[in-house]
Formats: structure tokens, sequence, C-alpha cells
């Protein structure tokens, strides 16, 4: 039988790693420079969380959380990735403990002149509900680092598989100095079930998938200008993409500064209708400050 | 959640660290590191409970085989045998 | 405008401050106020129910995208304009429901008018403003993360009707699949999971718990006691570090964040190591 | 010779089935226009056109008549009850709702997947009454012996103003239903989604039709053979290597079946890329018999797949199966021509191979997907998954399950079970006695409602290895091979090392090493698609998952 003639995409296909399949170690080592990885607080630290024990929950030996020190683009970073199939990717004390401190250490190496630049690799829903008030305590401190680390050097929130960035983590994304997600990547604070709790299901339908995506999947994201890049789901495209931002710099005014924009955005928009996604996208089009 | 802990005879020390897995669901997380005596010692975690006699099958199949001075931690949640068998020879290879 | 819905959050923020906070150009609901309190002059925030307020699910006391927006344009225009002289203290008188779950919100990226406000708040922070959180009634999710979470110092009242949590109690419940009775179980044991205020005092991140007769009555007597121990907060704030290392270095972290601390240590040494 | 006949006796009438069916159809004539009744009379007319004792047949496979069903469930009880339902699967509770209200009592049925839960409370409290369990095809098959319907209820995609049908891409057993009841004198009363002036093609000849009604919405479709690559399991991918390499390179399998699943999903998924490497494109796997599975877009698009036959459709696949006519039975307006009947033939004595997947096996082979507490029944698996010992040519791989040299032998079709020895919590698979058993007892079954028998199967797969059945001579050696591939269950747990390096020896158990399988490269990057985008890649982009699918 005559092999079939596959069309670019399919051959592409064939080709590429999924940055999606990869769980949150082998992310850390798609995204440093090769041979530059080393983990801290890794597995056999053993930091787990002393809290999911208490209440019969089987712990993980790095909570969730890989941070790992090496090089991007040839310059020193640390990459901090969540890992979506441990509880969710949820912030736990040990997990956000893990996030805040890494980004300090990253600041005081910027301090004293060293440029550690960082990269968040998030799976995460959010705050982790057995640890409750710690998961908000750490949040905090994450955010505080954030605000802190960005004047010195990016910080890159890279979005990338199917638990999305929700809750906390999604503020976190928030205060990044650039964002890069995949179409398959979600981005919103408050996760559909949440709502359509609170708020019916005519407000949000959580089982009506395309609607969900349709609105804070990462290709109205990019197309509404909260993402700063849209790639596909190739692991070697997606670091690529990391460096680029780099090699960019500090962006002259991060997007959670942008107060006139957003809030010339808010005022474009009609509150008394429930607005699809595309009809924000072309509200917004004419709103702009560039 | 259920505290799991198994003792095999082994002839030779397992040569370095090893990590795989993840404490998902239908999955488990297991670290090896070498071990000083002729022993490996497995500790299990996990989430089902009631399952020891499934566990010590697992475990005695898979130590029929390998023979590594180790002390292996298990961190399961809700893993099937099959997969705790797979995983366990993930962690095991190139580590005899 | 409808007449002001009355809450603990407005009548806190009116005896502290004199004032409504209500100006032109901003929200109904976020209120904003400049007052003297001892020597200093220093502005008062609040975010309080406000049935007029534009997005409908932003109606009850909840951080939504004008809150979060208006909130941090105006801290930032007050960071500014200090720059050169005294770093105001900035107070927020908390009593918020939580953030505005609505379609709307999510569509317009609330994720980011919460971050645009927490980073507000930080930046007042570092430049040197003492932020204080006063803490007299709700302060859940969102509602804590944006109004207290980069304070140098936060101050809650001691009071059943004060609650500092991730999420309320039927909420969790649902998603946890563990009943309401399960729930206030668990907190009696694990102290992150408890509702009330004395067990998150006990997590070490309060500059103080307060007990204040009749704490949703503002009167004379515990205004004064309030603004006593604003003014001791304040002076705590100019006089301690610009981070939040504070919270880790008290008596409580010690106790309940070992996990946090031993985070801290390990990493700072592997990362030197490295 | 001439007969002689007494006046005082009538005359025996031999159209009584006709004649009632006109004295019925009067009753309703006032509302109809030609054979058109509008919607808003459908429950009084089922009312009129039914009878109690009545045989019914409602239609409901994949898809499903269901504003029939749902306007048959708002019948009077009064006037209607104690209906005998024939229905190929229970699926809606519109179809328990008829058995509560009293409408029906006795339903012979083939599957209640998703009811089945409550359909062994209403056995239980005495609501239903179960005349049998049938596969697909045998309840067609009875449809046309002893269960024939009075009245069926059916559905089609389109109608036009004469009456003629087009059933679209789910044909699935339209004809035959209809077949059962226009041709002795039963009412065939369709529901259609719409009506139209023309007609992309005729499926059903407006002379076999009695009453059209356009229905509130779409007749109920289920995506039901729709697996999402995302959620295969590395084990998966390792069985799936077995089954390539010990068993369709093994015995050169040409044409199959694939059950539903994700065993066999991960089975198609590996053919553009492990089958490939092993060189087999073109060698094995050309001809299918099979709905048009999205899993399978990546075969057909490398190469592999000549045809394929289909049951039904499956929602989301009619622009590329439109666009493949050389694969696919279609129609001259593109569409999928599906018929479970001649599928079912098809699979019955055209395949090469059958492969599924069960709940339970027991030490014997036995399989079931009747569990404790439930009736689901069955599909179409047991007739596929059996050996037509009425096939007379043969092929390759029928050939190679020859295990004797007697010259009067015939070959067998591979029927292979692919499982895991345990389920998600720890469920064996592997039981020393099959639920069905107890289950059978329990609903007063006259046979135990066992899916597959072991002897049919000739090919057992797990995690741990391949059990060739078909060579085993005798019980024993049987059940010593379906243990040793049992993995810890408490039938595997009776395999013995030496039995069982017997077995190895003998060519009955094969481990993945004996295989020239590497459990290290059983990763889910070998996949060729590993998420429903990459299926819609992999088409060009004219697969278009259903919305529940979709995440991007």
């Amino acid at each position: 039988m005559i092999a079939p003639e596959l069309t670019e995409e399919v051959l592409a296909l064939t080709k590429r790693r999924s940055y999606i399949e990869l769980g949150a170690r082998d992310r850390a080592l798609a995204l440093l420079d090769p041979g530059t990885f080393r983990e801290l607080l890794g597995p056999f630290d053993r930091v787990e969380s002393p809290w999911l024990p208490m209440q019969g929950i089987v712990p993980q030996s790095d909570d969730g959380c890989v941070v790992a020190k090496g090089k991007v683009d040839g310059q020193p970073a640390v990459v901090i990735a969540l890992e979506g199939k441990f509880q969710g990717g949820s912030i736990g004390e040990v997990c956000g403990m893990k996030i805040a401190t890494a980004l300090a250490l990253a600041r005081e190496d910027n301090e004293r002149g060293k440029p550690t630049r960082a990269v968040l690799s998030i799976e995460s829903g959010g705050v982790r509900l057995q640890e409750a008030n710690l998961g908000e305590l750490v949040l905090a401190e994450i955010y505080a680092e954030m605000v802190a680390l960005r004047k010195h050097t990016p910080i890159i929130a890279l979005i990338a598989g199917m638990t999305g960035c929700f809750g906390g983590m999604s503020l976190a994304a928030g205060l990044a100095s650039y964002v890069v997600m995949t179409p398959e990547a979600r981005l919103s604070m408050n996760g559909p079930e949440v709502i359509e709790q609170e708020a019916g299901v005519d407000e949000i339908d959580s089982r009506d998938k395309p609607f969900i995506w349709s609105y804070c999947g990462g290709r109205q994201r990019y197309g509404t200008r909260l993402a700063d890049v849209l790639v596909e789901d190739d692991a070697e495209v997606i670091a690529a993409s990391v460096r680029d931002l780099f090699r960019r710099g500090l962006p002259a005014e991060v997007r959670s500064s942008q107060h006139e924009l957003f809030l010339d955005r808010l005022g474009a928009l009609d509150p008394n209708k429930q607005w699809t996604a595309n009809e924000l996208r072309d509200v917004w089009k004419d709103v702009s400050h560039d | 959640m259920e505290k799991l802990s198994f003792e095999y005879p082994a002839s030779a020390k397992a040569s370095r660290k090893a990590h795989v897995g993840v404490v998902g669901s239908g999955d488990l997380e297991i670290l090896l590191e070498p071990s000083d005596d002729a022993k490996a010692h497995v500790t299990v975690l996990t989430s089902v409970t009631g399952f020891q006699s499934t566990w010590k099958a697992v475990l005695d199949r898979f130590f029929e085989r390998y023979q590594g001075a180790a002390r292996i931690d298990i961190h399961d949640f809700g893993a099937t045998p099959g997969t705790v068998t797979m995983r366990l020879q993930q962690v095991v290879e190139g580590n005899k | 405008m409808t007449e002001r819905e009355a809450s603990t959050g407005r009548r806190w923020f009116e005896a502290l401050s004199g004032t409504n906070g209500e100006r032109s150009g901003t929200p109904g609901s976020l209120l904003i106020a400049d007052a003297t309190l001892g020597d200093e002059r220093v502005t008062y925030i609040a975010v309080a129910p406000d049935p007029d307020a534009r997005f409908m699910r932003a109606r009850h006391a909840e951080l939504g995208l004008e809150e979060g927006w208006f909130g941090a344009k105006y801290l930032t225009d007050l960071i500014k304009a200090d720059r050169n002289g005294i770093k105001r203290p900035i107070i927020t008188v908390v009593d918020s429901k939580s953030q505005a779950y609505g379609r709307r919100e999510e569509l317009a990226g609330i994720y980011l008018a919460a971050a645009a406000l927490i980073a507000a708040f930080a930046e007042a922070r570092l430049e040197g403003h003492p932020v204080i959180a006063l803490i007299v009634g709700r302060a859940v999710s969102g509602s804590f993360l944006e109004l207290c979470g980069q304070a140098n110092e936060i101050i809650a009242f001691n009071s059943p009707d004060v609650i500092v949590h991730a999420m309320y109690k039927e909420a969790a419940a649902r998603i946890t699949r563990r009943s309401v009775a399960e729930l206030d179980k668990l907190g009696e044991k694990i102290v992150p999971l408890a509702y009330d205020i004395g067990s998150f005092a006990k997590l070490g991140a309060l500059y103080k718990l307060l007990d204040v007769a009749n704490p949703s009555e503002p009167a004379d007597a515990t205004v004064q006691q309030v603004k006593t121990v604003l003014l001791e907060a304040i002076a705590s704030a100019r006089s301690g570090p610009r981070d939040l290392s504070r919270r880790l270095q008290s008596e409580g972290a010690q106790n309940l964040r070992q996990a946090s601390l031993i985070v801290r240590e390990k990493m700072a040494q592997q990362w030197a190591e490295s | 010779m001439s007969l002689a006949t007494t006046p005082e006796i009538a005359p025996r009438s031999w159209a009584n089935r006709r004649e009632g069916k006109r004295r019925k159809l009067a009753q309703i004539e006032p509302w109809m226009n030609g054979k058109i009744l509008p919607g808003r009379y459908i429950i009084e007319a089922l009312e009129r056109l039914l009878a109690p004792g009545d045989k019914v047949v409602i239609e409901s496979a994949q898809k499903a008549a269901d504003f029939l069903s749902r306007s048959l469930a708002k019948a009077n009880p009064k006037i209607l009850h104690d209906l005998h339902i024939i229905i190929a699967a229970i699926s809606r509770p519109d179809h328990l709702a008829i058995f509560e209200q009293g409408i029906a009592r006795r339903v012979d049925f083939s599957f209640a997947g998703p009811q089945s839960l409550r359909v062994a409370q209403m056995v239980e409290d005495g609501q239903m009454e179960i005349g049998s369990f049938h596969t697909y095809v045998e309840l067609s098959a009875r449809m046309f012996v002893d269960l024939i319907p009075n009245a069926v209820l059916v559905c089609a995609q389109m109608a036009d103003r004469e009456g003629n049908l087009y059933t679209g891409a789910n044909t699935e057993e339209t004809p035959a239903i209809i077949e059962a009841a226009a041709f002795r004198d039963g009412l065939v009363i369709v529901q259609v989604n719409q009506l139209v002036d023309t007609l992309p093609r005729v499926d059903i000849p407006a002379g076999w039709v009695d009453v059209i009604v356009e229905a509130d919405r779409p007749f109920a479709m289920e995506p039901i053979q729709t697996r999402d690559p995302g959620e295969i399991k590395e084990l998966q991918v390792l069985t799936a290597m077995m089954v390539i390499r010990g068993i369709y390179e093994r015995h050169q399998v040409i044409s199959l079946n694939h059950g539903v699943g994700f065993d066999t999903a991960a089975v198609e998924l590996l053919l553009p890329t492990y089958g490939t490497q092993l060189g087999l494109r073109g060698k094995i796997c050309r001809n299918w018999v099979l709905n048009p599975q999205p899993t399978l877009i990546p075969a057909i698009e490398s190469g592999w797949v000549e045809s394929v036959h289909s049951f039904g459709n499956e929602a989301g696949m009619e622009q590329y199966i439109a666009a493949r006519p050389d694969i696919f039975f279609t129609g001259r307006d593109g569409s999928l021509r599906s018929n479970r009947v001649f599928c079912q033939l098809a699979g019955l004595y055209a395949m090469d191979l059958f492969i599924g997947s069960t709940l339970q096996m027991d030490g014997d082979a036995n399989s079931s997907t009747v569990t404790r507490g439930r009736i689901a029944g069955f599909g179409g698996a047991p007739n596929l998954g059996s050996d037509a010992s009425g096939r007379r040519h043969s092929t390759p791989a029928w050939l190679s399950l020859i295990t004797s040299d007697s010259p009067t032998v015939r070959g067998r079709k591979l029927v292979v079970q692919v499982v895991q020895t345990f389920k998600a919590g720890g469920v064996p698979t592997f039981v020393e006695s099959l639920d069905a058993v107890e289950v059978g007892k329990a609903a007063n079954l006259p046979i135990a409602p066992v899916m597959i028998y072991g002897d049919e199967i000739s090919h057992l797969v797990t995690e741990e290895g391949i059990a060739y059945l078909y060579k085993a001579e005798g019980i024993e050696e049987r059940r010593a091979a379906v243990s040793a591939v049992a993995g810890v269950t408490s039938v595997g747990l009776k395999a013995t090392a030496k039995r069982t390096a017997e077995l190895r020896c003998k060519g009955l158990v094969a481990f993945p090493e004996d295989l020239g399988v590497r459990p290290s490269e059983a990763t889910r990057s070998l996949l060729s698609a590993r998420s429903m985008k990459d299926l819609v890649t992999w088409s060009g982009g004219l697969y278009q998952p259903p919305a529940r699918f979709r995440s991007w």
C-alpha cells in the first residue's frame, strides 16, 4: 500500500513533543537549557504537606511543586512548575511556600547583581481547601514576592494544560510580566462550577465546554491581549517562546499596572447585557492605548 | 488512608536514587533509595484501605525478580496492581 | 443614588474617617477617604454594598472589576503623590463578602482586576506606606487576598461575625464532599481549616486580635480604642521590614507554620549551594 | 377437488391484522394530513393506535425515537396498559417511566447501560418483567418470528410530504424494524426531525409508513463510541502493543471488528506509529466492521484502512465521512449508510477477528458485563464475539487457529478479550464466579447472562501477557493459561511458576518479552493522537467533536 501524503499539520503533530502531557518535573526540564536542571527541595527532601495526612489524604513528596534552578537562554533562571494531577495543582502551605521562597531567592540574586529570571508553569485549581487559610497566607506571600521580583526581571506565567489556572493562581498570572497560553489552557478567577453554584446555570453552564473555553481559553485571552503569546502544545515551541519573551526584557508597563486601559475597556462595556466572547473582542479592539 | 510495611531479602545494593509517578487519581509515586543492609524495605501509604493482601501479592511477585537492597516509599492514590507493577519496573529500570 | 446599604464595614469606615467615602468618578461600592489619625494624614479604603453598582454581580460588597481597577488606580496615584513626601498610611476597613462571581467578570478578566489591586497595595508597602488592614467583618477569599493580603499589619476584631477564610462553609463542604458539621469538627483539630478568627490568629499573621465592645456598632469609646491600635500598627509598620517576613517570624508561625519555615530554610540553603 | 363449506359457519377471515390496522388508522383519520400527524395529537393518537397487550417496538440504540417514547410515557394508563415493549437499548428515563406508569409491563431487550441500576430495581419491585436478554441482531430476528410487532415507534431524520423517509447517517436498524411491521400489518409510526419537499435520498419508501409526526426536537443521539485519547493509560498502550505484535501480526488479521473502549482505541491509535514501525501497514487491519470511531482517523489518514462498514453513525464524523467515500459506505448525498443488521452479519461471517473488553471474567474465561445490582444486558458483543460455525470461506487468520491435523477440520474466528486484571478502585476483573450467575438467579432468568463463553475466546490479553486459549487442550489447560495472565487476582494467584513456564514453553502464554514488546516503550507518546484536538488535526478539520469533548 502506498503511504498517503500527510498534511503539514499532521506531520508537525507527529513530530512534536507535547508539553501538556509532561509532568511538572519534565516540564521544568523542557524549559531549562539542556543539562542545567537542578531541583531544589526535590522528592527525596520529603518536605510534604503536614495537613493532608491529618485528613486521611495521601501527600506527595514534592507537594505538587517542582522548583528547579538552571539556565534559560544561557542566563540564570528558576522554573517553578505545578503538578495538576496532584490535588488539582492546588496551593497548600508547602507548595505555596516553595513558590514564594523561590521567587524571593531570585529577587535576592537580582539585588546582588545576578539576573536570575523566573518562569511559573501553572496548573492550578486555586487554593487547597484542605489547608484553607494557610493557602490564603502563602498566596499573599507569593503575590508580594512577584511584585518585588518583577521590578528586576520578567516573570513569565505559562499556562498550558487541562487543569488551567484558576483561583489564587489566576491572580499570580495577573501579576506576571508576560503570559503564555495554549488553546487548551484556561485562565479565570472563579471556576465555572463555582459560578454556576453562586449565580445559577443561566449565568454559566459549567457543562458547556465550548462556551467555557470561549471566554477563558487561551485563544480568547490572547485575542483580548490578556495573554502575550498563544502557542501550540509543543514543548520545544513553548521553551522557545519563553526564551523570546526574556529577550524582550521588562515590559514597558506590566498588565496589572495598565489602569487607564482597563478602566476604558470596562467603560466601553454595556453592563446590562451578557456579552459573548466575540462581542468582547470586538468592543475591546477599539479601546487601545498603543 | 492506610500505612503498610513490607520487607524482602536483597542481594545487591541499589545503585542510585530514583523517583517515578504522581499521587494522582489511579496513580502512585515511588521513591527508591539505596539501602545499606541487605534488604528491601517497602512502605506504602495508600488512600484505599483494606488491600493489604493485594499489596503483598504484588510486591511478592515483584521481589521474586528484583533483588536490590533499597528503601522504597510508595504514595498511592488508588492505582491498580497493574499500574503499581509498571511503576515499580520503571523505578528500578537501570537500577539493578 | 438609593440609600446606602448599612453594613458593619460601612459603619466603621464612616466612624473612623468621619465621611461616607463617596467620591465622584469612583464606584459607590468603593469607599475612599482621607482623614486625620493622631498626627497623621491617612487614607481609609473599604468595599461596601452598593445596590447601584454598574456590575450587578458586585452589589453586595464583592470585589469586582471596578473595585479592583479603580482601587488600583487610586492607590497608584496616591503613591505618586507622596513620592517625595511623607508616605501616607493606607488603612483598609474590611467587611467584604468575597470576589464577584459572574460571567461578565470572568470574560473581562476579574483575575487581573484583583491582581492590579493587590499589586497596588504591595507597591505602596514597598514604597514605605504603612498598609494596615482592619478586619471588622468578612474577609473571605478574594476580599482577604485583595484587601488584607499585602498589608504590613493586619488587625482583626475578636468577634463571631469576623471571618477570614478561603471559602464560605457551605460551599467548602460541597466541594470537599463533607458536611458542615464535619468541617466544624475538622476545624477543631486542624487550625487552618477553622472558621473562627481566634483560630486564624493562631497562624501568626495577625498584628492584633482586638476585643471590641459591640463590634458591629462603633461607639465613641470603641472608635478611640481602634484608632489607638491603628496608630500603634502604623508605627510598627514604619519600623518594620517592607516585606511580609514578619508573618513568618511570629510565635504563631513558629508553632503552626513549621513546614513553611523548613521550606524557607532548606531551599535557601540548597539555592546557595547550587 | 372441492371443499365443502357449511353455510352456518362464518368463513375464517385471513386478514384480521390488516382489518385491525385499518380500523385503528380510521380513528385518527380526522387529524391526519396524508400521512402527517400534527405533533399535538401524538399522545391521543398513541392511545387510539395501540391496545393493551400489543407488542410495541421502540427504536433506541445509538439514536432513540425519544419524542415518541416521551409521548407514550404520558399516555393514560387506564386506556393504555400492559404493553409488551421490544427495545434494543433501555437508555432513557422516559423508557422507564412507561413501566412505572403501568403502560407497559413486559420487556424484551438487549442493553440497559445507563439505566441498568434502575432496571434491576424495577424488576425487583415487580414493575417490569423481563422476557429475555438478547443480542441486537437476535432481537431484530425475533421481530420476524415470535415477537412480531403490532406497532413500531421509530425515528428518521427527514420525511417528504408523501411519506418517504431519509434515515441518513444513522440508519442503524430502522429498515429492519419497519420491515417487521410494514409487511405484517403492524403500524409504522415515525418521528422525524424535519419535513421537507425533497429528500437527499430515499431510505424507506412511503408505502411502508403509516404515521409521520414532526418531533419537538431532533431525535436523541449519544456519541457513545467516542473515546478521548487523552484518557488512554500507559497500561492500555502496553496491551495494545501486545495485541498488534502477538495477535494481529502473528495471525495476519486483515478483517476485524473492534469493540468500544479505551483498550481498542489504543490499538487504533498505535497502528500509524507502532504498527508502521513494524512494517505492518497494508499487511493487516485493512477491512473493518466498526462505527466511524474518531480514533480510527489517524489509521485511515496514514493509509491503513481500505474499508469500513458501520452499525450506526458517530456524532461529529459526518463531514469527515462525506470526504472519504472510498473508505466508508455512503449514499449519493455523501452521508454515511449504516445498517446494524448487515453489519452484525458481516461481523459474524466475514471477520477474521473480534476484539473487545469486559467487566468480569471467571477462571474458565467466561465473561460478562452484568455485575451485581445492575441488569446491563449486552449489545452486539455476544454475536460479534462468537465463531459462526456456518462459515465456509477461509482466510489466513481463520486458518491459523487450526490446531489439529484432521482432514475435515475447519478454521476459527479470532475472538479476543483485552482487560486489565483490576479495574479502577482495586476491583478485580478476574473472579471465581461471575456476578451474572447470581443476577440471573435473582431475576429468574433461565440461563446466566454470560456475554462471551470461555470456549469462544481464542485469545486473552492482560497487562501481564497473552493467553492463546485456542491452543489449550482441555479445560484444565485453559484455566491454567487464564491464571497465568490474571495477575494477583484470586484467579491469577492460582498460577504456579512451574506451570506458567510450561505454558510459555508450549506457546500458550506469552509475556511482553516473549513477544518482543518492551514495557518501557509503552508510553502515551506512542499514540498517534493524544487528544481530541489531535484527532481534529488528523482529520484536516473535518471531524467536529461534540461539545462535551471540546477543551480548547
